[in-house]
């Protein structure tokens, strides 16, 4: 009933939003833990899409198949990204990413 | 009936098997021996390499032109050269890691064979997927596999940071590669990049849309083979990551993307239209004459950028970044003949580039330097390696009678056949300045005496008989390249 | 047999002599140097014989040797000579021959240096007798690096700066050619094989059966890049100022070589290429040719008047001398091209003794400052006989070769620019002032003490100066073997180009 | 039989110069001196023999042509290396061989113990052959190359003395001067060419053809020629406006000054001038412009001549005022009477010449007459061979000089090229001249001597090959008239007729009455002896007279004595201006071209190092534009690159919106 209101542009608006959330998060964000939190943002919003599109328009599966890789992926990528962060807090007592400015030029 | 199918699939997938069993194999060797120090591993990853690359030779010998995995997967000509790029960088860069500095006293050489695999194999997808979700899998297996090797030496605090920045901005490149891909599937209903061209033949898309979704996955690609606006992490991550693994990236990974760029937009925006309307189908959108705006960018700002490093290895992304702008050119035409001639200068660039690093390697080894003025007076010391390094520096350059130069001709024949004149004109402007910043290298080693504190420098036999592998088919094709021309002509074809 | 690959051996004899030299150990010096003069005295024989026994009287090309090189863009190893091509080819084997002997005394890395030597040697010959745009374009760069190094590492005290700038000037100009080469490409076809073509002999049938390309700036943008490309080299003002700065810092011998034979290169191409593959663009922009030509001879001369460095001021004088082969070439008359190919191959000669005898008195005074000398024709009386002869030849005196060359320039040009003759003659008279005033400053008036007992000129370098002498005095009196052999070759070029 | 010998006239001294030359070092003198006198009077011998032959012809076939070899062969435009046979170049080769000879055997003396004997002698048979290869030439390309070739020997003789700065210098001038010259030369020969090459066809610059196609070339294009053509005489002959080298050149040794700048070289305008006369009497207008030309040049050259206090000085600029008379006579047509000028000049200059040179030679190097005098006791020979030949100039009747310049004269006062005022000018010239050569003789060789009484006790006759050539020279000045005895003296003239064939295409002058020409014979007479008369009063008389005449006329004293201050305005103006000019343009090609505004110091420490030579490359010539844009620009990109991932984030971000902007635009 309420879902059957719900049209495949308020998923894209959504998505939208979420995706112009994350990458202002990315890009503000001082904190290498809260931009991890912004890319993934900007990953779900597109698996929204995925997601949507595989509802309204696709037959198949593809689009939420698509989704559910995406997310593992991501889960990969945050871990790898976790370990490095910490490998730096080990050395440096640091996770702003404004400290890391030594290559530069 | 389906299964044979799959039997099928998996014979033309063999040197992906290969690596993934060094892969396995490598990892048991990490839980079985933890913290030997010994090289075993490089040789079972070399093993394993070699094998893929046989594998590989084998399926290009039967010149298949076939799909695997009901089509998700493209086993061409096209793909398998990338293949061998793949597993002979690799090769090379186990062979390099013998000697490395950096990477002698990291512990855990089993798992650096088994990521480089994982490297190798999703390398090796990127050059073959036919299918968005496939193409959006191998750059990950690529990308995190990247991260982790840029990383991977221990307590090196510039190799952590470039290991992050790399992944925030990777990570980011591919948000919006997922993004366009996701609308792109919203237009076309398909994540088959055949399907995809048909809805762009039938044409009812909205262009504007189109256009976004394409850029975005232009992002994603883009950051692969660091081409301007999203080149800016390649200095960064150059500098900080060993120099085996920079030369990794510098090679492979740039080469990777190339394949899955021209892939994706030769399959989807392409080949099912007559090949005489070029960007008739996505009109009235011009986006090869954006790639090509982008492609002058790219070579423009590499070029003058490096002018005024310092650090060879900082040089040296720059000159790649420059190199991909070249390539873009070939991109922005993207046709048949086109193609080839990218595939050959990726060729070319390897020999020359690949060898540039090695000596960039050895000298940090002896000099624990990369300081371009730590190469002052290097040919009263070290005359052989300083003339490999002038041959490849003068091939990267693009003069006569080496290799950088026959690619960038093949290059600026495409484009000229398509009267792309004013790009042709940069791209030459673009070589003179580059002169310079090269020819200052060669000037530090040749025109300048050597400090008096310069200690000897040993070149390994090893590393020797590398760059000679390397220095041969530099000077080599550049008198006599015609083998590498049909090579990468038929190599242009695609499924 | 020899005859059928007498180019390919003229070529790539200093390549086996590269080869031989790499081969040697570093401290052999004497080897080493013997090797280089073995391997071009035989290609300078080879020239000789190649004189010997070509048929001049048809114009066309000759001792072709035409293979296919890479079959996918249709690159040939393409090579053959004619008239035009057949005096450079002596010259270089000449000069590339001599210049051995006067780079005896080079200090340092005596291996890198000679190996260099011989590999720009190839690259020299090459470029004059290549027939295939893309050889000729390979030949070319490859002289530059060579070149880079033999200026930047046994050079003078600003060698960096000079090379440097050499390299740079040159790339920038062939980077320009090469664009144009591969549109000459695009818009060619073989008859035969109905493919695209980097044959030059091709291409120039093809101009002779019309325009390649129908847009009328297009062409005129390919003649004015390639222009570049050769006025680079030649050099044609304002592309000149590298010209000084390589010249003085080079060696000795490179010095020898930049003047004798790579400054030809650029007049050279005018001839082979730019103008029988766009004769109308050439006819279009000849005026603008001869007033260059006329700026070099005039603003070569008064420059080189203004030098006190014994090297720029002959540096300049390249520069003015030059101008009279711009003009001759712009004059499309049959007396102006002899008269510029005669002033090319005359250039080559008398130049190359000059910056012979600089390095003679450099290496005594390990200096060249003019004013720095005086008098020294009481000590080295055979040496300032040789130089005044020089001297005289270079500010054209009858009886020398220069004069020819100027004089037909001339008299081949007045008819078609009589104003611009007109005040290029006045040439004639900063020349003369330019150079007796030099000769004046060094060798005459009071003996400069500094200088007593300062060594008289040497065996080895009578021996470089000599033969040049005895060719400057022979054309001087007898230059019609010359025409003999250039002018059916120039006649056949007039036809293509002339109005 | 002669006729395929004449090569060997002008090629008998080359050859003694290559020798010499070559390996005269070794030689001992006596050798040199075979080598050198033998080859030039072996050359004077065929000139005999050749005038022989030419006179055994009848007139009208007194010109053949000896080819030697082709020179120069471009399809239709062909010059050889031929020499022309005819009276005219027979008169020439026979003054320059035999004037040659007698200078030659005088320098043997003169020359004695210098340290560079044969080198000396190697030049002067230099200077024979190209003299010779000038006036023998058939082609205006070849006679240039004598042209040219004798303004190098020149200059080697001028500055023979190098050691001396000034004598290099003088030499420097007079060849630069000379190239002025040629410059206008050269145009002409270019404009005639080309003017008749694209009339006929025929590209050609020997005479006969010229001559044959002469008539279709408009008059203004030939009067062109003809005045460029005498540019380049003016430049060889010293006239006004390029005489200025001729004094200077007097640094040369003293035979050098009698062969080349007095008898022979000097001569070669005139020469060429009567060798053209097809040409110039088709041009009237140029011939004007010579004869007036000369005319200033005879009287002003005169008027410096009279305060010279150098023996040498004065003798030069009486040399430049006699190539004057010549020009006078050429440029009102009467080239037999200019060439018959020439040769009486050539005896009686060459004789003053070497007599001054046998002074110089006693008075052991000095040459100011002021510190002279009674000389006459001392050197007998010497002060009358002297003085015949100042007769023989003053034009003292019965000497040679009086028939030449008074022919000339005579031409002038009828020729419709000449006038009134011509002449006049011509006569006073020959006051004058007989003005200051009298007083030359009288302070050299009269009065008491003045020298101080160490070189007085060195003064001495000269050796035999000294004052031979001395006696040789004064007969031929006293008879040598004879040949052109003007027919006023009721015999037709010799000298005339033998070269009227040559002349016979140009007009005829009208003809003058008998009594006219008595009446000027007679006035030109009465001007030479008033000149000497003054002369004796000021010099011999009333000894302070000059002094305080002087001092009466200050300015133009000094006018003169500065000669009008020529020199000083060329230095000034010309040269300064040239000097001026490529200092500018070397700044510019330093400054502008190659971009070292701020001059060569702060370079120097710059290029060194390499961005400084970039920095030069930046600002250098054709790469600048990209160069400048490209070392900025990597310093500001390279600004962006700030090592925050961020930023870079940004800029990506930044990127990719612009793309999207592009195509939505």
């Amino acid at each position: 009933m309420l879902l059957s209101t719900i049209t495949l542009s308020d998923y894209l608006i959504l998505s939208g939003l979420l995706f112009s959330i994350g990458v202002f998060g990315v890009l503000t964000r001082k904190n290498a833990i809260a931009v991890l939190m912004g890319i993934e943002l900007m990953l779900n919003a597109a698996n929204i899409n995925l997601v949507a599109f595989s509802k309204f328009i696709d037959t198949g599966l593809n689009g939420q198949i698509f989704a559910l890789f995406s997310i593992v992926i991501a889960a990969a990528e945050v871990a790898v990204a976790l370990a490095i962060v910490i490998s730096i807090y080990k050395t440096t007592r640091t996770i702003d990413l404004d400290k890391e400015d030594t290559l530069k030029g | 009936m389906m299964h044979r199918d799959l039997i099928r699939s998996l014979v033309l997938i063999t040197p992906e098997i290969v690596a993934a069993l060094t892969a396995s194999v490598a990892l048991i060797g990490a839980m079985l021996m933890k913290r030997s120090r010994g090289n075993e591993a490089f040789y079972i990853g070399i093993i394993g390499m070699i094998g893929a690359l046989a594998a590989t030779v084998i399926l290009y010998e039967r010149l298949t032109l076939d799909t695997a995995f009901y089509g998700m997967i493209a086993v061409d000509p096209f793909s398998l050269f990338f293949r061998i790029i793949a597993y002979t960088s690799i090769l090379y860069v186990l062979l390099m890691s013998f000697n490395s500095r950096e990477l002698k006293d990291t512990d855990g050489k089993w798992e650096f064979v088994a990521i480089l695999s994982g490297f190798g194999i999703g390398m090796s997808m990127m050059a073959s997927s036919l299918n968005l979700l496939m193409i959006y899998l191998s750059i990950e297996l690529l990308s995190v596999m990247s991260y982790l090797l840029v990383s991977y030496t221990k307590g090196v605090r510039r190799s952590k940071e470039a290991g992050l920045k790399y992944i925030i901005y990777g990570s980011i490149a591919s948000g919006f590669m997922l993004y366009g891909m996701s609308i792109l599937y919203g237009i076309s209903h398909s994540l088959n990049l055949r399907e995809i061209a048909l809805t762009f033949i039938n044409s009812n898309y909205p262009p504007v849309t189109v256009y976004v979704a394409t850029l975005f996955i232009l992002a994603g690609f883009g950051f692969k083979i660091a081409m301007v606006p999203m080149h800016m992490w390649a200095p960064d991550v150059y500098e900080g990551a060993p120099t085996p693994i920079t030369a990794l990236l510098a090679v492979a990974s740039k080469a990777a993307g190339f394949a899955v760029l021209l892939r994706f937009f030769y399959t989807a925006y392409i080949s099912s239209v007559s090949m005489t309307q070029y960007y008739a189908q996505v009109s009235p959108i011009k986006w090869l004459t954006v790639i090509a705006i982008i492609s002058a960018f790219t070579m423009t700002i590499g070029n003058i950028v490096a002018i005024p490093q310092n650090n060879i290895k900082r040089l040296l992304a720059y000159s790649s970044i420059a190199h991909a702008g070249y390539m873009l050119i070939g991109v922005s035409i993207i046709s048949k003949a086109a193609i080839g001639s990218i595939l050959l200068y990726l060729a070319v660039y390897f020999f020359m580039n690949l060898g540039a690093f090695v000596v960039v390697m050895v000298v940090d080894n002896n000099l624990n330097s990369e300081d371009i003025n730590s190469y002052s007076g290097l040919s009263q010391v070290a005359p052989g390696l300083s003339a490999a390094m002038a041959v490849f520096l003068f091939s990267l350059t693009g003069i006569p009678p080496f290799a950088g130069f026959i690619g960038k001709v093949v290059i600026f024949l495409s484009a000229i056949d398509k009267g792309l004149y004013w790009l042709v004109i940069i791209a030459v402007l673009n070589t003179v300045v580059s002169l310079y910043y090269y020819a200052r290298v060669i000037k530090k080693m040749y025109l300048e005496t050597a400090p008096a504190d310069i200690q000897p420098i040993k070149v390994g036999m090893l590393p020797a008989l590398i760059i000679i592998s390397l220095l041969i088919p530099t000077i080599l094709f550049g008198i006599w390249w015609a083998p590498l021309q049909s090579f990468a002509h038929f190599s242009s074809f695609m499924y | 047999m020899l005859s059928n690959y007498l180019l390919s051996w003229i070529v790539f004899t200093p390549m086996i002599g590269f080869v031989l030299v790499l081969l040697m150990p570093r401290d052999k010096v004497a080897w080493i140097r013997w090797t280089a003069a073995v391997f071009t005295f035989i290609p300078m024989i080879l020239s000789f014989y190649l004189y010997a026994i070509m048929n001049p009287s048809d114009g066309g090309f000759q001792f072709i040797e035409k293979y296919s090189w890479i079959s996918a863009f249709n690159i040939q190893y393409y090579l053959g000579i004619d008239g035009i091509s057949a005096p450079m080819v002596i010259l270089t084997g000449l000069l590339g021959f001599l210049s051995v002997f006067a780079s005896w005394n080079i200090n340092k890395a005596h291996k890198a240096y000679f190996a260099l030597y011989l590999l720009l040697v190839t690259a020299m010959f090459g470029v004059f007798m290549s027939l295939d745009f893309f050889l000729f374009y390979i030949f070319w760069e490859l002289m530059l690096f060579p070149m880079y190094f033999l200026i930047g590492i046994w050079g003078g005290p600003r060698r960096e700066y000079a090379a440097i700038k050499f390299f740079l000037y040159t790339l920038a100009g062939s980077v320009l050619m090469l664009v144009v080469i591969l549109a000459f490409y695009f818009n060619s076809t073989d008859p035969s094989t109905g493919r695209h073509t980097f044959d030059i002999v091709t291409l120039m049938n093809q101009a002779n059966q019309g325009p390649f390309i129908k847009e009328f700036w297009i062409r005129l943008a390919m003649y004015i890049a390639l222009f570049i490309g050769f006025a680079i080299k030649v050099p044609v003002f304002p592309f000149h100022t590298w010209l000084p700065d390589a010249h003085v810092e080079a060696p000795t011998a490179i010095s020898v070589i930049l003047a004798g034979v790579l400054l030809k290169m650029g007049a050279y191409g005018l001839m082979r290429i730019s103008f029988p593959l766009l004769p109308d663009m050439a006819r279009y922009t000849a005026i603008g040719l001869a007033i260059l030509g006329l700026i070099n001879i005039v603003y070569g001369a008064l420059v080189a008047m203004a030098q006190t460095d014994f090297k720029k001021m002959i540096a300049y004088s390249s520069v003015s001398h030059m101008g009279f082969v711009i003009l001759g070439l712009s004059s499309m008359t049959f007396i102006g091209f002899n008269g510029a190919l005669m002033q090319m191959f005359n250039h080559g000669i008398i130049t190359g003794m000059l910056f012979l005898l600089v390095g003679v008195i450099y290496d005594r005074a390990h200096h060249r400052d003019l004013n720095g000398f005086g008098g020294l024709a009481t000590y080295m009386p055979i040496y300032a006989g040789i130089t005044s002869l020089a001297f005289m030849g270079s500010l054209g005196l009858p009886g020398l070769s220069g004069f020819i060359g100027e004089i037909l320039v001339f008299l081949g040009s007045f008819k078609v620019y009589p104003v611009i003759v007109i005040i290029s003659a006045t040439g004639v008279i900063f020349t003369a002032a330019y150079f007796l005033w030099a000769y004046q400053r060094v060798f005459l008036g009071a003996a400069n003490e500094k200088y007593k007992g300062i060594a008289e000129i040497n065996g080895r370098e009578l021996f470089t100066l000599i033969p040049l002498v005895l060719i400057a005095l022979f054309f001087g009196v007898y230059p019609v073997p010359f025409f003999n052999l250039v002018g059916p070759s120039l006649s056949k070029l007039l036809m293509m180009v002339g109005h | 039989m002669i006729e395929h010998y004449i090569w060997l006239i002008p090629f008998l001294p080359l050859i003694g110069a290559a020798t010499n030359l070559l390996i005269g070092k070794k030689l001992p003198h006596a050798a040199v001196n075979i080598i050198a006198v033998g080859s030039i009077s072996l050359s004077f011998v065929l000139s005999v023999i050749t005038y022989v032959h030419l006179v055994s012809l009848p007139a009208e076939q007194r010109q053949f042509v000896d080819v030697v070899y082709p020179w120069i062969g471009l399809g239709s435009f062909q010059v050889n290396l031929s020499f022309l046979v005819d009276p005219l170049s027979t008169v020439m080769i026979l003054i320059v061989s035999g004037v040659g000879s007698v200078i030659h055997l005088y320098s043997v003396g003169y020359m004695h113990g210098d340290k560079r004997y044969s080198r000396y002698f190697g030049f002067l048979n230099l200077f024979a052959f190209a003299m010779l290869l000038l006036v023998l030439s058939n082609s205006i390309l070849l006679m240039f190359v004598g042209w040219e070739g004798v303004g190098l020997c020149s200059y080697l003789l001028i500055g023979f003395w190098f050691e001396k700065i000034e004598n290099a210098r003088a030499g420097m001038k007079a060849f630069v001067v000379n190239r002025i010259g040629d410059f206008g030369f050269i145009v002409g020969f270019l404009l005639l060419f080309t003017a008749i090459g694209m009339k006929t066809g025929t590209w050609s610059l020997d005479y006969g053809a010229i001559k044959s196609s002469i008539n279709i070339v408009p008059t203004a294009i030939l009067t062109i020629v003809g005045i460029m053509l005498f540019v380049g005489a003016t430049g060889k002959s010293a006239q006004i406006p390029l005489y200025i080298w001729l004094p200077d050149a007097m640094a040369g040794p003293t035979p050098v000054s009698a062969l080349i700048h007095a008898a022979t070289m000097v001569t070669a305008g005139v020469y060429m001038v009567a060798r053209m006369n097809f040409l110039y009497v088709l041009a009237p207008d140029a011939l004007r412009l010579i004869a007036i030309v000369g005319a200033l040049t005879a009287f002003f050259a005169a008027t410096i001549g009279l305060v010279q206090n150098d023996i040498k000085k004065v003798l030069a600029y009486s040399t430049v005022s006699q190539l004057g008379y010549m020009f006078i006579g050429v440029g009102v047509g009467a080239f037999g009477a200019g060439i018959f000028h020439l040769m009486t000049h050539a005896f009686f200059k060459a004789l003053l010449f070497l007599g001054s040179g046998s002074v110089i030679h006693a008075m052991s190097g000095e040459q100011d007459i002021r510190k002279m005098g009674g000389l006459a006791k001392k050197l007998p020979i010497t002060t009358a061979t002297f003085l015949i030949g100042t007769l023989a100039i003053t034009g003292v009747p019965g000497f040679a000089g009086f028939f030449s310049k008074d022919d000339i004269l005579y031409s002038a006062y009828i020729s419709p090229y000449g006038g009134k005022f011509i002449w006049l000018l011509g006569l006073m010239g020959a006051l004058l001249t007989a003005f200051y050569m009298t007083r030359l003789v009288i302070l050299t060789f009269f009065g008491k001597p003045r020298m101080d009484h160490h070189t007085a006790e060195h003064v001495h006759e000269s050796p035999k090959t000294m004052t031979i050539p001395l006696i040789i020279l004064a007969v031929l000045s006293a008879v040598g008239g004879y040949l052109g005895m003007p027919g006023a003296f009721g015999v037709h003239n010799v000298f005339a007729q033998f070269l009227e064939p040559v002349f016979a295409s140009g007009f005829k002058l009208p003809e003058g009455s008998l009594s006219l020409e008595w009446i000027l014979m007679g006035i030109s007479v009465l001007a030479a002896f008033s000149g000497i008369g003054v002369a004796y009063y000021f010099y011999a008389v009333n000894m302070e007279l000059p002094a305080k005449t002087a001092e009466s006329f200050k300015t133009a004293y000094t006018w003169l004595l500065n000669k009008y201050y020529v020199d000083e305005f060329y230095l000034k103006y010309v040269v300064g201006g040239v000097m001026k000019l490529k200092d500018l343009l070397s700044l510019f090609d330093s400054g502008i071209i190659d971009g070292a505004v701020n001059g060569t110091a702060k370079l120097g420490k710059k290029l060194s190092d390499f961005d400084g030579a970039f920095d030069r490359i930046v600002v250098d010539g054709a790469v600048n534009a990209v160069g400048d844009g490209v070392v900025s620009a990597g310093g500001v990109l390279r600004k962006l690159q700030t090592g925050l991932v961020q930023n870079y984030l940004i800029f990506a971000i930044v990127g990719i919106a612009l793309l999207l902007s592009f195509v939505l635009l």
